[in-house]
């Protein structure tokens, strides 16, 4: 773990991405106790231009809704489903992957099968259908985007279980006599975790990405302001107000960006090949 | 012929490694000469710095490490001082390098001929039609067999003998004056080992070439160096004739490492006829089926034909023939860890072939195993204390009580019980040996398997590690099935012999005897193959 | 090579009957009645009437048994008849097919080719400004909602300069035919195909230079490079070839993606293809039609992953047509 | 001015019809696109007065029982096919299978006769007041009897390339991209069309719509095209003219479904105190862009009998409180539901949340599609729900059939969903639809607005006025009470 903080310190684009990453969850979870102004509230003249009133600093919307009020709270809301999707595509990809790749034959096969069913689906498409089923909220946003983006973390994770079962100190496991859950558990899943880890960074902004998209369709949770919303809202205001999707858009592109160079650096610090260059 | 002038002198030569890397040089102060028609063997133990004076010779040193002083002077330049083109120029048409691992240093998507070809290409030579026709001549020349088709074909279609031949073929195409080999042959069995072996000599010989010969196997060294430098990190220890080296060593380094080759003579050792079987092997088969497509049929292989033995208790069973005959594949079908298509394997009374499941997991602590590579077979992530105690809890034992146990057996295998609180990385390759044998122990079997136990080891810790493991076994009263393709190790180890070839034993005997009257022509070639048989090592 | 491809087929009927199946019912989990939709659109709502279209387009049946039904026409190359559009399913995909293949097409060759283009650049550059810079031109398209940088496009090169058309196929009324028309299809592309590929770029970028860094390491670039070879030939002939393998893989996995980010494309772009006949389907619960795009969709996305396990399979020897 | 002839003019349609036969699919694209290929026996001027159409003269009997209309002479079909009383008769039966509000219209008909070829005589089962404002193209198309008789409807081929009797012949659509229309030589009318060929293009995204007129590849954006922030903009743009006329046929009412059966909503007060809490100048003026008007109960202005001696509910925030107090609301959760058709209506939604939290309501917004919501709606599932429509010129096709207690039936949309019931309400509107003459129906629906008003069964907003924006060189495009949809016939090209 040390070692792994160490050389995670060392990629100058992974302490980047760190603060970035830092600073935009202190904002989601401090930002509104600081700030308390619900970002529905209509405060001001619609299109006030950013800069002019201190109390609304980035301008108002075309409702005259204080802009800055709503990057704040949708920092919350875009972040909690970069996140928890993630976390979600990762709790239902893993085990499958593990499965697949440990037991293989049969259950490889009807396991890859089964991903392939939602991997041929086009993802966005799926996405959108099963919103428009369930509902747009937040929680079914969350579990659209986490069904359309577990496949590639089974098809990864079964492809490193496969490579890591024939380990011989998997082997060596199952020569002790240990059962298979704890193989999986123990000795397979925590080598297989870097590449699992770099590509969940990216899914993160890949989720925060298509819950934007899903809110230009419409299919946001109508409830919570996230940032996805306020660009997709604004942008047809385009030519009158460019900061009401200029600042949210900005933020989502320095999110994205901080999550891909962590991303990065976490590949230089995870990637044995390059972190032991030189041993 | 000794004062021919060095095609290449590598003076006061010194690589400085990053910061961070184990030592502050990789290789400090080396010199050494390169002279037409001789053979430098370099030789060392892993990580002494062998490769590194190599890559510096060939200019293709890592970006991460550069030289800080001294000189390489080849045909009156310095050529650390040398440009990029420069270095292409020289490079392949001058200077040539031959590379350890055959199957990872040719490009897997290009045709053998192909990159044959490019050597010419690279400097511009002939035309490409020329360049074909010369690609085919040099297969023929370093003996690929076919060779109209072997220059069609794509590495992985060839055998790791061919793959080395073909870059063989490759480094000699523009007959350079100097040859670099670094490890050429470890990954090859014996035989091939020997056959390539020969090669090298008669090439170097025909062409007056300068070869530098870098290896850990003193065998190779006795059988084909003129002169041999022995490094131990980074630093020259001791520098001479070969001759002179073996017989009379002056460095202790020198002395241990040649003292640590195993002999060729078994000694002597007492009967067990009296004892109990403890494993009995009956008609195993095993046949692997890969499925061919592409118009191509599948292969089948046959890994292990009709296999029968016994292994009485406290005897050690070796089991040698040469990479792919099938050893592993049996030491696995022995372990459950693969199934058979027929037969049975026995422990004790108990059928092993016939158990599944948790009744399979209950009988397995009576027949443990000990891997090849110690670094690959303890999980990285994972402290020594569980890696050992593992099995043990997985077994039902208190949790405790398997942790003391784990501290004994530690002591045991010669680590102090601190390493339990360790990572395997945090080891040596033979304490991380020692680890191993302990997890094996640990669950207290009445058999061990040993599948390549000492291979990936320098010869000292190998010394170490196979004294280690006569007197457990002998203390413990164990049974042992030694797997092994080196027949030096075989003979200072095993009670009997089975020879396997594609997948069957064909000759089974008392140790002494095998080596004394090999009567299968296989085995008579595979003892044949032995590099150094010639020369002694003096210690043994 | 045959068995293969005719296995690999025949898995991907499996698939796609699972696709037919499970979504059959998927879609229909969806609040809304496509009977009430229609009647609705009429202005007025009546119980008699909406039982009458029910029965008209089979929606009274039980579903077992519209399952079956459709299961068979399925089979039968017949993927219904759209109860909204009043068409059959497959003429009205049929007409959109086209204009979302060449979208996806184009876009699929442009992120690929600019990914590995970057890509190398990157990986050659590996460390320096150039790598750095590259790594945030690529990303800053990556984070961009696709819809927000089409927007950005159409105003930069439709409003201000006035290079690209801002929507559509091409130019309507101007019946062009040949070269000129041809010409006309490609202007009203490049903006569509470009924001759609772009996103996918950066992708390819980083795996390009990932992958290209990684292969540089291997024993045979050290190979070829102890035959002297120029640092050109051993980048393109030895890196950069082994290099392609793991991105065009990845390319064929990722066409399902490229398919879905093409609703938002076509629907900034009004570009006539699938992806906004889907959408339009999911809305008003154009059962027939919105299954019948997955269908197409999906077998889409399985004819793309055959393609590159293909050109994947020829272009690398090692590769056994193992199942 | 002296109209030109000649020229070609683009469009937008929006969303994308799913189908032209306007006898099948009433949706608005729908209609727009198709009022301009078929006809009807009737169209309406901007006050609603009745104008010949296929129809050239309609008298009326005494008992205001027996209509007979007066066909037009020598027209003929798209396909040269003589149109005759016999496709009127026809119309009506196929309309009454295909067109769910013409068959509610004529429910009131005893039996439609055909005299001779020329002529057609309606007779109703009883006097209905606003019997003669049924015939406009939308709501009674008329459609060639020799292509339909016999045929399955559903999947006649003439679907996909109908044939009317209108001034512009359909000629080629190509899905996803446009629909193109050109004159039809043998109009009736001489010298009709002016015009030779419409685009009406296929653009789904909002601010590309904006784009396409501001780029000049489109010079029409008919009411709702574009979102209405972008109005101001687009009409400051150089010859460009902007009219909210057209509507008048229609006048769409936008008002909020609250359910009456359960929950909070059930008490009288804490609707009324919905009706105070919200700010619908505000919301006329910043997302309405100020077009339209307040509405003052359940009729439109526009609509006959419309009186504005009701109750007034202004906004005022402090008087909603008070009456939810009254009332006892503790901060139980409204569900509300906004209307999914786009930016406009989705700020809107937002905007009357935020209206009622102010108040101390506890509102939570369910978002779905326009099928999901529908469903809702008709399954009682709501309790704020935002809906508008239109009303059809007069209270008896319009107005009433969402509040009249016979109207409520699950499952349906559009009819009296908030489960108001009210004898008096039912009596007031039975009798009005039968009533004459003209002075009788005046009071009764006066009556019936006041209390309607004063009970609050939904919360009427705004009178909507779509904006139409075209380049001024349009002229004569909206000419009738029915705006674009059959707006081509007049309009013409000033080059
Ligand atoms: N790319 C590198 N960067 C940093 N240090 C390196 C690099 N390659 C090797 N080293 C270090 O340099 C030293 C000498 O390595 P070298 O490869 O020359 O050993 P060797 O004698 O060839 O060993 P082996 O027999 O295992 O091949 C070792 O300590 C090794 O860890
Ligand atoms: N899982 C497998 N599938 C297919 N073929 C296999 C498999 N494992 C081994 N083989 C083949 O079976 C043969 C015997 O392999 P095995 O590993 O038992 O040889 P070995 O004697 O241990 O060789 P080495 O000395 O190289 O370890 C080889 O030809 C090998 O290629
Ligand atoms: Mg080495
Ligand atoms: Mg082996
Ligand atoms: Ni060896």
């Amino acid at each position: 773990m040390k070692q792994f903080w160490k050389s995670m310190l060392r990629s100058p684009s992974g302490v980047i991405g760190l603060i970035i990453l830092v600073l935009a969850i202190s904002i989601a979870v401090f930002g509104p106790m600081l700030f308390p102004n619900s970002p529905w509230r209509m405060v001001q003249r619609p299109f006030l231009p950013p800069f002019t009133l201190s109390t609304v600093p980035l301008g108002t919307d075309a409702l005259g809704r204080d802009v800055f009020a709503g990057m704040i709270f949708g920092a919350r809301v875009s972040l909690l489903v970069g996140l928890v999707s993630t976390l979600v595509a990762l709790v239902v990809g893993v085990p499958i992957g593990a499965m697949a790749g440990y037991f293989g034959g049969k259950t490889d096969d009807a396991l890859m099968r089964f991903t392939e069913f939602f991997q041929t689906i086009p993802s966005f498409a799926l996405a959108i259908v099963l919103v428009a089923i369930l509902q747009p909220s937040i929680y079914s946003i969350v579990a659209s985007i986490a069904v359309v983006s577990w496949p590639p973390v089974a098809r990864l994770v079964r492809g490193e279980v496969l490579s890591l079962r024939t380990r011989e100190y998997v082997q060596a496991a199952i020569v002790t006599g240990q059962s298979n859950t704890w193989i999986i558990l123990r000795e397979i899943l925590p080598n297989a975790l870097s590449p699992v880890i770099v590509l969940a960074s990216l899914m993160v902004a890949t989720a925060i990405l298509l819950e934007s998209s899903l809110a230009f369709l419409g299919l946001g949770d109508p409830n919570l302001i996230s940032w996805g919303y306020m660009v997709g809202a604004g942008r047809t205001v385009i030519r009158q107000a460019w900061w009401i999707t200029v600042f949210p858009g900005v933020a989502i592109l320095i999110s994205v960006l901080g999550l891909n160079l962590i991303g990065e650096g976490l590949n230089d610090a995870l990637n044995p090949r390059l972190s032991r260059e030189g041993r | 012929m000794m004062t021919a002038p060095p095609a290449v002198s590598i003076k006061n030569l010194r690589i400085a490694l990053p910061k961070g890397a184990e030592r502050p040089f990789a290789v400090d102060g080396v010199s050494l000469d390169l002279r037409p028609g001789k053979i430098v063997c370099v030789v060392g133990e892993s990580g002494s710095g062998k490769s590194m004076c190599a890559h510096a010779l060939m200019g293709l040193l890592p970006d991460t490490v550069s030289v800080t002083s001294g000189e390489i002077q080849f045909e009156g330049r310095d050529l650390l001082k040398l440009d990029d083109d420069g270095w292409r120029d020289l490079r392949g048409r001058r200077l040539a390098m031959i590379f350890q691992e055959p199957m990872t240093a040719l490009n897997p998507l290009m045709r053998i001929g192909d990159q044959m070809a490019e050597m010419f290409e690279a400097h511009g030579l002939l035309t490409p039609k020329e360049r074909r026709a010369k690609a085919l001549s040099l297969a023929r020349e370093v003996g690929l067999p076919d060779p109209e088709r072997i220059v069609r074909a794509y590495p992985h279609q060839l055998s790791g003998g061919q793959r080395q031949r073909a870059m063989i073929a490759m480094a000699l195409a523009l007959e350079p004056a100097v040859l670099v080999a670094d490890e050429p042959t470890t990954a090859l069995d014996v035989t091939t080992q020997a056959q390539i072996l020969k090669l090298i000599r008669n090439l170097q010989r025909n062409r007056n070439m300068a070869v530098m010969f870098i290896t850990h196997d003193f065998g190779v060294v006795a059988d084909i160096a003129d002169q041999v430098v022995v490094l131990r990190h980074g630093k020259v220890v001791e520098e001479g004739p070969a001759a002179t080296v073996f017989n009379e060593p002056q460095h202790d380094y020198t002395k241990a490492l040649l003292a640590a080759v195993p002999s060729m003579d078994p000694p002597a050792r007492a009967p067990l006829d009296d004892q109990a079987r403890a494993v009995e092997v009956i008609g195993l088969d095993k046949t692997y089926v890969t499925s061919g497509g592409w118009f191509r049929e599948d292969r089948r292989v046959d890994a292990a034909r009709a296999v029968n033995f016994n292994i009485l208790k406290g005897e050690t069973l070796g089991l040698v023939g040469e990479s792919g005959s099938g050893k592993s594949s049996v030491a696995r079908l022995v372990m459950r860890l693969i199934e058979a298509d027929r037969g049975t394997v026995r422990i004790g009374e108990t059928d092993l072939t016939s158990l599944s499941g948790k009744a399979l997991r209950t009988e397995r602590h009576r027949i443990q195993m000990i891997f090849q590579d110690p670094f690959a077979s303890l999980n990285p992530r994972r402290k020594i204390g569980h890696i050992i105690a593992d099995g043990p809890i997985a077994a039902g034992t208190d949790p405790k009580v398997a942790f003391d146990r784990a501290r004994d057996l530690l002591k045991l295998v010669g680590l102090d019980t601190g390493a339990l609180e360790r990572y395997p990385h945090e080891f040596s390759g033979g304490q991380r040996q020692r680890i191993g044998i302990a997890r094996a122990l640990a669950l207290e079997p009445e058999i061990i398997v040993a599948d390549e136990a000492v291979s990936a080891l320098d010869v000292s810790v190998q010394a170490q590690v196979l004294r280690l493991l006569e007197d457990l076994k002998a203390r413990l009263g164990l049974s042992m099935l030694f797997i092994t393709h080196d027949l030096r190790v075989a003979a200072q180890i095993c009670d009997r012999i089975a020879v396997m070839q594609r997948g069957a034993i064909v000759e089974l005997k008392p140790t002494a005897q095998l080596f004394a009257a090999p009567e299968h022509a296989y085995t008579r070639e595979l003892l044949a193959a032995v590099p150094g048989r010639k020369e002694r090592a003096p210690a043994a | 090579m045959l068995s293969f491809v005719a296995q690999r087929v025949l898995k991907g009927v499996i698939v796609l009957l699972a696709i037919v199946v499970l979504n059959f019912f998927l879609i229909r989990l969806a609040p809304g009645d496509p009977a009430v939709v229609m009647a609705g659109e009429a202005g007025a709502s009546d119980p008699v009437f909406v039982k009458q279209l029910r029965e008209k387009f089979g929606l009274d049946k039980p579903l077992p048994e519209q399952l079956l039904i459709y299961v068979k026409g399925v089979a039968s190359f017949d993927l219904g008849f759209s109860f909204r559009q009043q068409a059959p399913v497959a003429k009205l995909i049929g007409e959109r097919l086209p204009a979302t293949l060449l979208l996806t097409l184009t876009a699929f060759a442009i992120s690929l080719m600019l990914g590995i283009l970057f890509g190398t650049f990157a990986a050659r550059f590996a460390g320096t400004f150039l790598d750095t810079a590259i790594t945030i031109f690529a990303l800053i398209f990556y984070a961009m909602p696709i819809f927000w940088v089409a927007l950005m496009g159409i105003l930069l090169f439709s409003v201000t300069m006035d290079w690209l058309p801002s929507f559509g196929y091409e130019t309507v009324g101007a019946n062009l035919t040949g070269l000129a028309h041809a010409v006309d299809v490609a202007k009203h592309l490049i903006m569509p195909a470009m924001t759609l590929g772009l996103f996918f770029m950066a992708t390819y970028t980083r795996m390009t230079r990932a992958s290209m860094l990684e292969v540089k390491r291997l024993d045979f670039v050290k190979t070829a490079r102890a035959k002297g070879l120029s640092d050109a030939v051993i980048q393109r002939r030895h890196v950069l070839r082994n290099a392609l393998l793991p991105v065009v893989t990845l390319a064929g996995v990722h066409s399902g993606t490229l398919i879905g980010g093409a609703v938002i494309t076509e629907t900034v772009f009004a570009w006539p293809g699938i992806g906004r006949l889907m959408y339009d389907a999911l809305l008003q619960r154009d059962y027939n039609l919105l299954l019948g795009v997955f269908v197409i969709c999906s077998a889409m996305v399985l004819i793309f992953n055959l393609i590159t396990d293909l050109v994947y399979r020829l272009v690398d020897p090692r590769i056994e047509f193992a199942s | 001015q002296e109209p030109k002839t000649g020229g070609v003019i683009n469009a937008v349609i929006q969303p994308e019809p799913p189908g032209l036969m306007l006898a099948m699919i009433q949706n608005g694209p729908t209609q727009m696109v198709s009022g301009n290929i078929f006809e009807g026996l009737l169209r309406y001027s901007p006050k609603l007065e009745p104008l010949p159409e296929l129809a050239e003269s309609w008298t009326v009997s005494e008992d205001a029982k027996t209509y007979t209309f007066k066909l037009r002479k020598g027209v003929t079909w798209h396909d040269g096919k003589p149109f005759t009383a016999a496709d009127v008769l026809f119309s009506m039966e196929m309309l009454k299978q295909t067109h769910a509000r013409a068959r509610t219209n004529l429910a009131q008909v005893d039996k439609v006769e055909a005299p001779d070829d020329t002529t057609v005589v309606f007779t109703l089962k009883q006097p209905f007041g606003p019997f003669l404002g049924i015939f406009e193209v939308g709501s009674m198309p008329i459609v060639p009897k020799h292509l339909y008789e016999g045929t399955d409807w559903k999947t006649n081929p003439y679907n996909n390339a109908p044939v009317g009797t209108g001034p512009f012949m359909f000629k080629e659509w190509q899905k996803g991209s446009f629909i193109r229309l050109v004159k039809n030589p043998n109009y009736y009318e001489k010298g009709k069309p002016y015009i030779d060929e419409i685009y009406w293009q296929i653009i789904p995204d909002a601010a590309a719509r904006s784009v396409a007129y501001e780029t000049g590849k489109v010079d029409v954006l008919p009411g709702g095209s574009v979102e209405n922030f972008d109005v101001p903009r687009l009409s400051k743009l150089k010859d460009t003219c902007v009219t909210g006329a057209g509507w008048e046929f229609f006048s769409p009412l936008s008002w909020l479904w609250l359910n009456n059966r359960q929950g909070p909503l059930a008490d009288k007060r804490v609707r009324q105190a919905v009706m105070y809490a919200i700010d619908r100048d505000f919301a006329k003026d910043v997302i309405w862009n100020g077009l339209g008007k307040v509405a003052t109960g359940p009729s439109a202005s526009t609509i006959k009998y419309y009186t504005d001696d009701v109750k007034k509910y202004p906004y005022d925030p402090a008087k909603a409180k008070a009456l939810l107090k009254e009332a006892g609301y503790k901060g139980e959760k409204i569900r509300l539901l906004p209307l999914a058709y786009g930016e406009t209506w989705q700020r809107w939604g937002e905007a009357v949340k935020q209206n009622l939290q102010d108040v101390g309501m506890n509102i939570e917004t369910i978002a779905t599609d326009v099928a999901g919501g529908n469903q809702k709606i008709g399954d009682w599932d709501y309790d704020i729900a935002f809906t508008y429509l239109y009303q059809y010129g007069d209270p008896a096709l319009g107005v009433g059939r969402n509040y009249i207690s016979s109207n409520i039936a699950k499952g349906q949309v559009f009819n009296n969903v908030e489960g108001y019931s009210n004898p008096e309400i039912d009596k007031l509107f039975a009798d009005g639809a039968v009533a004459t003459p003209d002075s009788k129906r005046k009071e009764i629906y006066e009556k019936a607005q006041k209390i309607l008003v004063e009970d609050v069964p939904v919360a009427w907003m705004l009178e909507l006025q779509f904006p139409t924006i075209t380049r001024c060189k349009v002229k004569n495009l909206i000419t009738t009470g029915i705006g674009v949809n059959d707006g081509f016939k007049d309009a013409w090209l000033d080059k």
